[in-house]
């Protein structure tokens, strides 16, 4: 038994080293932390297991979670409203150009990766998600044919910054004729 | 063949590993936190025998030793402290510089330290 | 075109990168063969005369039933003394590495929130409660002690903030209860050092130590979990 | 009286203080400092009359609980460390930044570096340096400036990275002994008969202590602490005078633990050689006051290394010596650094010029220091660096610590430019004297001095040392510092100076996986060395 979760404890422990993404190291660390929790119970240590079970599994991998959550991910909501809503604005009916959207995701997508950051973009076409989800991202684009409106908040600094990266490179954009607007609330 | 020392100085020595190769600083307060968890083992298998019991409920014959199990405590209190303090210092270089890799931190700290 | 020049970089660093895991790597095994052979021709000098002391002696000299409470409460509360002030001197650190907030009621974080688990939470409150002061208070009879009981204790306030993140917390009064506690941690701690033979009532007295520690723990894992929650990102921005 | 109160007034104080309003917790903490100097003064006269005192704390004896020592090195390093303490809190009483949380930070540090030099159980030892490592990188970015927080992630976790060796040390300790009090170990020690029996104890600990030392491979993050932008002065000054002498200490006792076994003072004597050379010439091509500073500590503790290391009893006091003296002069030049950048708001040592005329007072002392560091006769660092030297065996290495001492007159050349020449900057009044400021860093200038001129009779009583120094080669050695000095001085002015406005400051830096690999280097290499 023991010797079978010791071999446990190595294979646990090469497979947090070299996992490449970080959120699943920090799980299996904490997987680690419990094999060593129940390692010491067989060593006839419970005070120390349980210390090891509460503190080191349960607390160091939520305060590493916590991190991780905050700083890696960049949410994007991108929402384009349904095609009868936008047939009411009658201004854009003459092309589909509208679901061409690739530019500005690209460049949000390239800010990401020059900050290190996990861009996470998720697509919408329900008009009223607008209100109910925006606590959640950091950034919603919303399109229109080809104006775009960009919502983030005025406490989150990555938005700033984002604002003044789409001001620097929105000649490439201006060329397909896209008019953006960016709103800070 | 396999018993808790020498389970504890690969373990160990995994960790060392992850500290040179892996340059991400999250990365490093991980191996740290294995190497810490590998000295633990050491430790409370340095008088264990197979059939003992643990150092509670009054027993005083044929018990595991307590005095590493109580310095072990501290070492885990130890261990989440430093987690959280290099979590936090972690967090606080990523907002000033924008990278979690010591390389490039290192080199943009040459340059002032800017984002 | 362009894509794939990027593509043909990205795969030379990686193989350089795979190239120096295998040194290292290599190396670190290296060591580790060198250390297990070292480890095999290990000395030992008569190495359980500490151990067999303690085995003998704890309940006599400690009044205690569980040999690490009374090591680390009694034969060597130096230790934990410092303990204490770890704990506190990393809250006192993540305090001012994330400056603190002036409000903590975000009205982003109010529409989280689960009632489903806060219903099954709520049921298991108690329990999570009755089991973290049971470890305290029986610290010195059955495993468990002051450390173990007040991280359970933390895990209740970590849960709190996993059901309903918008809640409002008062984290100014916990700070104030840990320095308080850990003063007179500190001064039951020097009372056992300096006057250790003309202390009668030990039994109590492993019982209050636990307490305290067992709160001063839970303050203080407390305070590093709710900072860590609630990072304030403007006061990053600021300096 | 009990050795614990020099560990509990200071820890109680400092949880006080916390709760206190600010401007009564300076004066507390001032009150509180003047009453641990008294004390560990009193102590030291105990110590001196009646031998070594030792406290089992609780009653336990025989490595059962903690036991608490004082020796005649102990009691030094204590009023040392309370003298120091004393100075920098009385100078910190004025500064804006001084809140409680500094105060408890700093009195806590205090506390434990007081508890490193007079714990003997090993397991204390490791949680009073990881506690006084998480209390040190919180004050070394304590005025908020972007570059340091890098400074203190790499502090912080080189540090740990080291105190992990440290405790995979104990753990092989207690395996093979049964116990953690270090005399005790030392009397084991002389059952072992093989150094392959204890030489993994000894390679990890003594990695983790010659981290703190900063020698050779490992020092890369002591520029960075002891010199970053953001920590106060007076932080700066504890860290660079006294906090490394606690790794020096450290290391000490590990070496004279394992002495019975393994003994390759010859290695750590090539290593502290080196460090000291490559500081000194790391030193000379900064431009940054701090950092120059920061190199020299470097240099200095390579010395003090091989004082100890070097075999004689002779330079093993001049080592002790020249901790007492470099703790004193080093910290003073820091301050000074201190008051000299906030003067001119530039840190880069070409550019200010002038400084004498501004502050004749501050300058005298500066000069003083000065004097100090780089062996001056009648000066404190040339009994202690004359001391060393003169234990030593071998030409070669001799001459090295030669050469290391022109290299320290070179970069000083340097520093002492700042103080002549015409001030660029607007800003032209003489600044006025005050007192209560001025009086400590003079105290601190007139020690320099003392030490020197009474070293002898001082030494006699610190450590019952009784140096011969022979007036005549003396006086030899003083014409050989002048010639020296006049050297440096015509170098610097038609070289150096030359070179240094077109250089980029070069540093000796690691990122973080370098800084580790060297550990496990150093502790190959270590273990090898133990070994033949």
């Amino acid at each position: 038994m023991l010797e079978f979760l010791f071999l446990s404890l190595i294979i646990f422990a090469i497979v947090t080293v070299q996992t490449k993404n970080l959120i699943r190291a920090v799980i299996y660390l904490g997987g680690l932390s419990l094999i060593c929790s129940v390692t010491y119970i067989m060593l006839a240590a419970p005070d120390v297991a349980l210390a090891e079970a509460v503190i080191g599994c349960t607390l160091s991998t939520i305060l590493f979670l916590v991190v991780l959550r905050k700083y890696r991910v960049f949410n994007v909501c991108f929402v384009y409203p349904q095609i009868n809503i936008i047939q009411e604005n009658t201004n854009v009916q003459d092309d589909m150009s509208y679901m061409d959207n690739a530019n500005i995701i690209k460049l949000v997508e390239n800010y990401c990766y020059s900050k290190e950051l996990e861009p996470h973009i998720i697509y919408s076409n329900r008009y009223e998600d607008l209100i109910t989800i925006s606590y959640q991202y950091d950034i919603i684009v919303h399109q229109l044919g080809k104006q775009f409106w960009l919502y983030g908040r005025k406490r989150n600094y990555q938005v700033i910054n984002l604002k003044a990266y789409i001001k620097k490179n929105i000649s490439d954009l201006e060329k397909d004729g896209a008019s953006i607007e960016f709103e800070l609330l | 063949m396999l018993n808790g020392e020498i389970t504890s100085i690969i373990l160990f020595f995994i960790g060392v590993y992850g500290i040179i190769a892996r340059r991400n600083m999250v990365k490093s307060i991980i191996s740290i936190g294995i190497m810490e968890m590998a000295i633990i083992l050491f430790l409370l298998s340095v008088n264990f025998e197979k059939g003992m019991r643990a150092p509670v409920s009054g027993l005083t014959s044929n018990i595991s030793d307590p005095l590493p199990q109580a310095l072990m405590i501290t070492a885990i209190i130890i261990g989440v402290a430093v987690n959280a303090i290099g979590l936090s210092l972690f967090i606080n270089i990523y907002h000033k510089y924008g990278t979690t890799n010591w390389t490039k931190a290192a080199y943009k700290r040459r340059q002032g330290g800017r984002k | 075109m362009k894509i794939s020049k990027i593509s043909k970089a990205i795969k030379a660093n990686d193989a350089k990168n795979g190239l120096r895991r295998i040194l290292v790597a290599s190396f670190i095994l290296g060591i580790t063969i060198i250390f297990l052979f070292l480890y095999k021709h290990i000395g030992s000098v008569d190495s359980v005369e500490l151990y067999s002391y303690y085995k003998k002696m704890y309940i006599h000299d400690t009044y205690s039933q569980n040999a690490v409470t009374a090591i680390y409460l009694n034969y060597r509360v130096f230790d934990t003394f410092f303990e204490a002030l770890l704990l506190m001197i990393c809250v006192t650190g993540i305090m001012y590495f994330f400056k603190e907030k002036s409000t903590y009621n975000n009205s982003e974080y109010k529409e989280k929130k689960h009632e489903l688990l806060e219903a099954a939470l709520n049921f298991l409150y108690p329990i999570i409660i009755v089991f973290g002061i049971y470890l305290i208070l029986y610290g010195s009879k059955s495993p468990g002690g002051g450390f173990q009981g007040g991280a359970v204790l933390a895990a209740v306030f970590m849960s709190r903030y996993l059901v309903n993140p918008g809640a409002i917390w008062h984290v100014d009064s916990l700070k104030n209860v840990e320095k308080m506690l850990y003063l007179l941690i500190v001064s039951f701690s020097s009372l056992l050092i300096l006057a250790n033979s003309y202390i009668e009532f030990k039994s109590l007295y492993l019982i209050i130590m636990n307490f305290l520690i067992g709160f001063k723990v839970f303050c203080g894992l407390s305070i590093i979990f709710f900072y860590f929650a609630y990072i304030d990102t403007d006061s990053l921005e600021s300096w | 009286m009990e050795l614990y109160y020099y560990i509990i007034i200071p820890v109680f104080i400092a949880t006080l203080v916390y709760f206190l309003p600010n401007r009564g917790s300076r004066i507390i903490a001032f009150i509180m400092q003047l009453a641990l100097f008294g004390m560990s003064v009193y102590n030291f006269v105990q110590v001196k009359d009646n031998g070594v005192v030792t406290n089992y704390l609780g009653g336990w004896s025989n490595g059962v609980g903690i036991a608490l020592r004082a020796d005649s090195e102990a009691s030094i390093f204590i009023v040392m460390t309370t003298f120091l303490f004393l100075i920098t809190i009385s100078l910190g009483m004025f500064k804006e930044y001084i809140d409680n949380t500094f105060i408890f930070l700093f009195v806590i540090l205090e506390a434990l570096l007081i508890t490193t030099f007079l714990s003997t159980d090993l397991f204390n030892i490791y949680i009073v340096i990881e506690i006084s490592t998480i209390a040190v990188s919180i004050l070394i970015m304590y005025k908020r400036d972007s570059r340091s927080v890098y400074d203190a992630l790499i502090y912080f976790l080189s540090n740990i990275l080291g105190m992990t060796f440290f405790l995979f040390g104990i753990a092989f300790i207690y395996k093979i002994f049964g116990v953690l009090d270090i005399y005790i170990i030392a009397e084991k020690m002389k059952n072992i008969n093989d150094p392959l029996e204890v030489i993994l104890p000894f390679g990890l600990l003594m990695t983790a202590a010659c981290l703190k030392c900063a020698v050779l491979p490992l020092f890369s993050w002591l520029p960075k602490a002891h010199g970053t932008p953001s920590a106060p002065s007076i932080v700066s000054a504890i860290l660079s005078g006294l906090y490394v002498k606690g790794g020096i200490y450290l290391f000490i006792r590990l070496r004279s633990m394992f002495q019975p076994v393994i003994d390759i003072d010859h290695y750590f004597l090539l290593i502290g050689v080196i460090t000291a050379i490559v500081g000194v010439i790391l030193a000379i091509l900064q431009k940054d006051i701090k950092l120059i500073l920061a190199y020299h500590t470097v240099s200095q503790l390579g010395i003090i290394l091989v004082g100890i290391c070097a075999g004689s009893i002779e330079s093993y006091y001049g080592a002790l010596y020249h901790c007492i003296n470099h703790s004193i002069f080093k910290a003073l030049l820091f301050i000074i650094a201190g008051i000299i950048i906030e003067r001119y708001k530039i840190r880069n040592v070409t550019e200010i010029r002038g400084v004498f005329r501004r502050m004749p007072v501050v300058s005298i002392v500066a000069i003083m220091a000065i004097a100090g560091i780089t062996g001056t006769p009648f000066f404190n660092g040339s009994i202690s660096k004359y001391m060393i030297q003169a234990g030593l065996e071998g030409n070669l290495i001799k001459y090295s610590i030669v050469l290391v001492n022109f290299g320290t007159i070179l970069s000083f050349c340097k520093f002492l430019s700042m103080f002549f020449g015409k001030d660029f900057h607007r800003d032209k009044g003489v600044t006025l004297i005050n007192l209560i400021k001025t009086l400590p860093i003079f105290i601190m200038g007139l020690l320099c001095f003392l030490l020197g001129i009474m070293g002898d009779a001082l030494l006699e009583v610190v450590f019952n040392y009784r140096i011969s120094i022979i007036s005549y080669s003396y006086l030899l050695k003083s014409i050989y510092f002048i010639f020296t000095l006049l050297l440096a001085i015509a170098l610097y002015k038609y070289f150096l100076s030359r070179i240094l406005k077109r250089l980029k400051p070069i540093e000796f830096e690691l990122t973080f996986n370098h800084i580790a690999l060297s550990i496990v280097v150093f502790f190959v290499i270590t273990v090898i060395f133990g070994l033949i």
